[in-house]
């Protein structure tokens, strides 16, 4: 088996493995024998959910398995996309051998304890305590924006364990077990009503040192390879011209000639120009990709997204004129995800509000696209060779 | 001619400010939103009677305070600063204004109930309706009253009195029913009202009442529009002066500074345009106040969503929750934008009013 | 379908920069617009015959290198980059788009001459006109043969073949005299053309084949605004590192640097739209292609013109010194603005080709 | 004398001198005489050309000499507005009796040399160098947009006498002989083709002692008086509706109804509206100055009118379209000032590209309204407590 995999066999034994499960209807049960054949993730190691084959090989894997049982990307986004990378990269054997599994399966599903109401751009700047008490850890804090905290088994979690160093050289990552005593998960409600996210509340909750990810104080390199991991946003799938978050604008357009103006339409035609050339960059960004030359129009995807979305749904209120006065639904309820198709122009719009804010802010992009893509100077820093406790907050 | 506060109207403002420290906080307004209506009729009997600014456009031979345009408009900027969920701008103006246009017998005794805060009124159409294309509504006057129904009216749940235009005239009436959508605006919903057979009294003769005083509301609006601006400024800088990351407030940041020093330039001249329009409309709708209205809401429109959007972005997560009142103050300034005619609408009738002729 | 690079693009992008960067530095065209007229022959020699460009569109068969609209938008990207004052634009793609969709066997002969560098050519309309709306030109064939006059004629001066639209057909003449018009863009001036009772030659039967040729180039100055969006971006951004103020780069302050990370996030789109128009221009000008380059100009004229105006503005006073080269980047980016529609005409014809119909 | 002036004992004395100097045509004849008569500066001290009176009255003495010969306020602009107030500030009487009277009648003409190519938002870099000796100062620089140097007979000039310590403390003000051997003024081409503004080479141009405004090190306390005597650029007159930088392009959409479009007429109706609301709020401006309420809203008038002269310019030469691709006149010569009026829509555009640049750039304005204004905390800087000689230029 430790021959290296190529495509042509990579697709076989998908094909293999399909057929020999033609019966398992059951996903859970699918999902378990795909792990266990090393079809999870081909480039993690054998054992582990994986054949130790190239990375590369996954999408060929992956699109073999389409119409199979399917792990659910929502749900588990967090685990599949931050925990389970950092769990390979920085966790030990018996971490490794405990997690994968059920993430993969969705038995057991993650969220991320990263940000914090004095946290949030600044993410280094986490006030959250772990006080080390044998072999255990205790921690009192407050984390926040924390998506399906409500359902999840276990939490990546960044502390603070060192208060006297230098904030980036303080902090260790855990591993949150969600069902512990003092853990207590509130949801927040947003200014579309629902609420999407949550604030976890740790008071005194201990965790045991296994629980630990990689060595006491390297918190914030850990953290890297969980974000480093994060999916590069490229605005979804590929869409036609006119496709995608314009959709619902132009439908507007075309079935209401009533609603049409001069100011309207100019408006409507610069963002279509807008759209279709953020289309254009995000297609070309993928075929960038696909050849192997991954360049740094993908970080600008995520910003220029946000401004387009917020834009057309903008629009979209001030076209919908009566309608735009009115909203769906206010009720304050749980929500698992963001419906930006299925809901009204409103909706849309305050929710769009948020792009520009999660994931990094735009104003923390456009700094990330002019030092690392633009190679600008950084601005002098103030807080990075002093003691985290004697920074302001 | 003045685009500075006098003395008196300073007077006014504090007065109204003092008003709605006491009994409007922005936690007072959250906790109202959650109920079946926002409106706080307690604040209202405040601010009309006490205060005084039921009657502000009612002549003293009505009952009212015989104040102008510019009063109103410096209530409008108060109550916009605390999206004051009071029927000022659709009773106070566009009732009153309606009257006021109508000047017969039958407006003037409406009127003095209204100025002495006793009553409270609303006219019977579209808050998006364009007061340059003012639409008709399918009300119609049958045998036994007026019949129909008018969507999108805001301040109808607290009226006692609803202005129904109906072909060439208006015609007051006491029954109707209402029923309030789920809105955009949380601080000002939108309902629609229904009118079966409702007997009516006809208050003015002329199809000009309506489309006269929405343009003097639109023009009023502007000012609501600055203060909903100037609320989102002032707590963003506020915000910026004491939020830390990175070990600086973020108002230290170079570009939060240059975009809340653009802001305010916009809040500057929203400003400038609002007191223009509210100064202009003391002549009544001269060609020169039909100019300053359109100005006021082609400029004010943008500079309030804007700033509410700002307040938001700035804010962060933060400002993402229902539990920071930046949202009120977004979701009105988005309502106003279409309220009254959109920005848009506004530049087209600029194209006449400032000789910038459209394309044959 | 792809919007990268080929590798031939890329080798022919290569030996265009090696010659510009030998022959066309910044102070060889700022030192070149000082005299009567930019245009550079030996650089042109050079670019038409050794490396190829005059016949990139035109088919084997005829002499040329049967490339498409992808290499040319390459070679435009570069002359973009460079400013640099040589007739490509108009003699290599839009007098050769005139000529190869005449397919005449007259057309076909100017084309071999063109194609091997011996001659060049340039069409008798006017650089502002809009491909969408293309208007007519006061040019009459009488007894002794062609006289009129066109306005605002692009290469003219340093074209040997004049193309001349007159009524249903295309005629080429070689007895014109030019006038060039002190104009906005150094680099590429316009000039006035007069005809004087001209002898012709008729090489198109259609009047299709100028307004194809208009919006074939239009789609592919695309790529010439990108190029001098890139110049601009690069300059600026290696300025920031290097300009010291208040002992720091002034790259190193978050306005500068926001502004620039946005305006590289317009060049990033503006590769991919222009890459677009020269890879759908590969078939034609079908819908698509012609969606496709309405699109490029919408997006890249503006982005052009903003890239050099904060190319200026963030040079400071060196910027608006006529020895440093950004002001021939400014210039040339509004002149491009105007060339061939402008952003808003091409918007125009995306309400018809992205049903986005216009009120009614 | 001593006993203060009132307005109307002020308009009275101004008929008097009006009417005793009815026959004076020569120009320079007649200012002498009124500054003799302490009428040019009325809150300036008697022999100085003033009268000791208060502020305000200057405004009223200068409305009861309309249509009498007056200051060329273009060419004399840089010596009235900027060296006079800081000569009568900060410059001993010796300076006061010999500048001010020629400053005023015209007779000596002052530029201002303060820009530097390393020194432009951050003026306090000035590099030019002035190093005593004996009762002279050497001085060795260069200096950049200067406008009126050709014609100058005096500059304001700062110059660096102390390059140990910081770079604040380390000027010193000086009167710059124009005439003495070493200034060599060059004209300065500009990207409109004509030469507004000068650059000044200063080669061991030898200035006395008595030249010297102020003690040696306080220039940059001094140069503060200068510019805060620049008269608050509130976009000039008061104009109509639809007049002011708007007026061209309105003319030229009047007139041409062949090249209206809807796209431009929406820009065009925004821009109207952008120029209406900026008119407005200099008019409410000159109101709160009118009535002794000078608010911060002065300083915002530069950037509003800058923005708006580039994108009306701008919009122009796009309208005008086979008139935008020709430029009226790219001839190197000498310019006395901006003609925003007289020219074509080219050159408005290439000029008023400056408008953002002169007289503060919008990025130093915009950082002035935040901290000034708006009062948010600067940035942290880096050059402010070391030796001028150890920073970074």
């Amino acid at each position: 088996m430790s021959t290296k995999l190529d495509a042509t066999s990579a697709r076989e034994r998908v094909r293999a493995f399909v057929a020999a499960h033609r019966d398992v209807t059951d996903r859970v049960g699918f999902l378990r024998a795909r792990f266990d054949a090393g079809l999870a993730w081909v480039h993690f190691p054998e054992g582990l959910g994986g054949l130790g084959a190239s990375r590369d090989l996954q999408e060929v894997v992956d699109a073999e398995f389409a119409g199979t049982p399917q792990p659910d990307l929502g749900k588990q986004g967090v685990g599949l996309g931050m925990a389970a990378p950092t769990i390979l990269a920085c966790g030990t054997d018996a971490q490794r051998r405990r997690f994968l599994r059920p993430l993969w399966t969705g038995e057991e599903i993650w969220c991320q304890l990263f940000s914090e109401p004095g946290a949030g751009s600044d993410l280094a700047a986490v006030a959250t305590r772990a006080v080390r008490d044998g072999d255990e850890w205790v921690v009192d804090g407050q984390k926040v924006w924390t998506s399906g905290a409500h359902h999840a088994r276990w939490g990546i979690l960044i502390a603070r364990t060192d208060p006297d160093v230098p904030k980036h050289a303080g902090m260790t990552y855990f591993v949150c077990d969600m069902a512990a005593p003092g853990v207590e998960v509130r949801p927040l409600r947003q200014i579309t009503g629902e609420a999407e996210f949550n604030e976890v509340f740790l008071s005194s909750v201990r965790l045991a040192d296994d629980l630990r990810v990689g060595g006491v104080g390297e918190g914030w390199r850990v953290a890297q390879t969980t974000l480093m991991n994060e999916r590069v946003a490229i605005g979804g799938e590929p869409v036609e011209p006119g496709g995608g978050p314009i959709g619902p604008v132009l439908e507007t357009w075309r079935t209401r000639p009533d609603l049409r103006t001069h100011d309207l339409h100019r408006r409507l035609l610069a963002l279509w120009v807008d759209a279709e050339a953020t289309r254009l960059a995000a297609a070309r960004f993928r075929e960038q990709l696909a050849a192997g030359l991954p360049g740094p129009e993908g970080s600008a995807a995520k910003l220029a997204f946000s401004t387009l979305n917020q834009r057309l749904s903008g629009l979209d209120v001030e076209l919908n004129r009566e309608a735009g006065l009115r909203y769906d639904d206010w009720t304050f309820r749980r929500s698992d995800d963001v419906d930006m198709f299925g809901r009204d122009a409103g909706y849309r719009y305050l929710r769009a509000k948020g792009n520009s804010i999660e994931g990094g802010t735009s104003e923390i992009l456009r700094t990330v696209i002019a030092e690392r893509v633009l190679g600008l100077p950084p601005e002098p820093r103030t807080d990075k060779n002093v003691p985290w406790k004697g920074l302001p907050r | 001619m003045s685009l500075l506060y006098t003395e008196q109207e300073q007077d006014l403002r504090d007065a109204v400010r003092a008003v709605l420290a006491d009994r409007c906080s922005a936690n007072t307004v959250l906790a109202r939103v959650e109920g079946d209506l926002p409106y706080d009729g307690d604040l209202w009997r405040v601010l009309a009677r006490d205060v005084g600014v039921a009657g502000l456009l009612v002549p003293e031979s009505l009952g009212g305070a015989g104040a102008s345009s510019r009063e109103a408009a410096v209530v409008l900027e108060e109550l916009g600063r605390a999206v004051a969920p009071v029927p000022f701008l659709t009773s106070a103006v566009l009732a009153t204004t309606v009257l006021l246009r109508a000047g017969t017998s039958e407006a003037g005794k409406i009127l003095g109930d209204l100025a002495a805060g006793a009553t409270t009124a609303a006219v019977a159409v579209s808050l998006a309706a364009d007061p340059f294309r003012p639409g008709g509504n399918d009300v119609v006057a049958e045998d036994g009253g007026l019949t129909g129904v008018v969507p999108c009216v805001a301040g109808a749940e607290v009226a006692d009195v609803l202005l129904v235009p109906v072909g060439d005239a208006v015609h007051a009436v006491t029954e109707f029913t209402v029923d309030t959508d789920v809105s955009l605006d949380l601080t000002r919903p939108v309902a629609t009202v229904t009118l079966r057979a409702a007997q009516s009294v006809r208050v003015a003769d002329s199809s000009d009442a309506v489309p006269y005083a929405l343009a003097y509301t639109a023009g009023l609006l502007a000012s609501e529009q600055l203060g909903v601006a100037e609320w989102c400024l002032d707590t963003t800088v506020a915000y910026a002066k004491e939020r830390t990351q990175f070990a600086r407030p973020i108002g230290s940041f170079q570009a939060v500074k240059h975009r809340l020093a653009d802001l305010w330039l916009d809040v500057v001249r929203a400003r400038a345009v609002a007191r223009n329009a509210a100064d202009q409309l003391t002549g009544g709708l001269t060609d020169a106040a039909r100019t300053a209205v359109a100005t006021a809401q082609a400029w004010c429109s943008p500079v309030a969503v804007h700033a509410a959007e700002e307040c938001v972005q700035l804010h962060g997560g933060i400002g993402m929750t229902w539990e920071h009142p930046a949202h009120l103050y977004l979701k009105r300034a988005k309502a106003d934008s279409i309220a009254l005619g959109a920005a848009g609408d506004h530049r087209d009738a600029l194209a006449g009013l400032a000789g910038v002729p459209a394309p044959a």
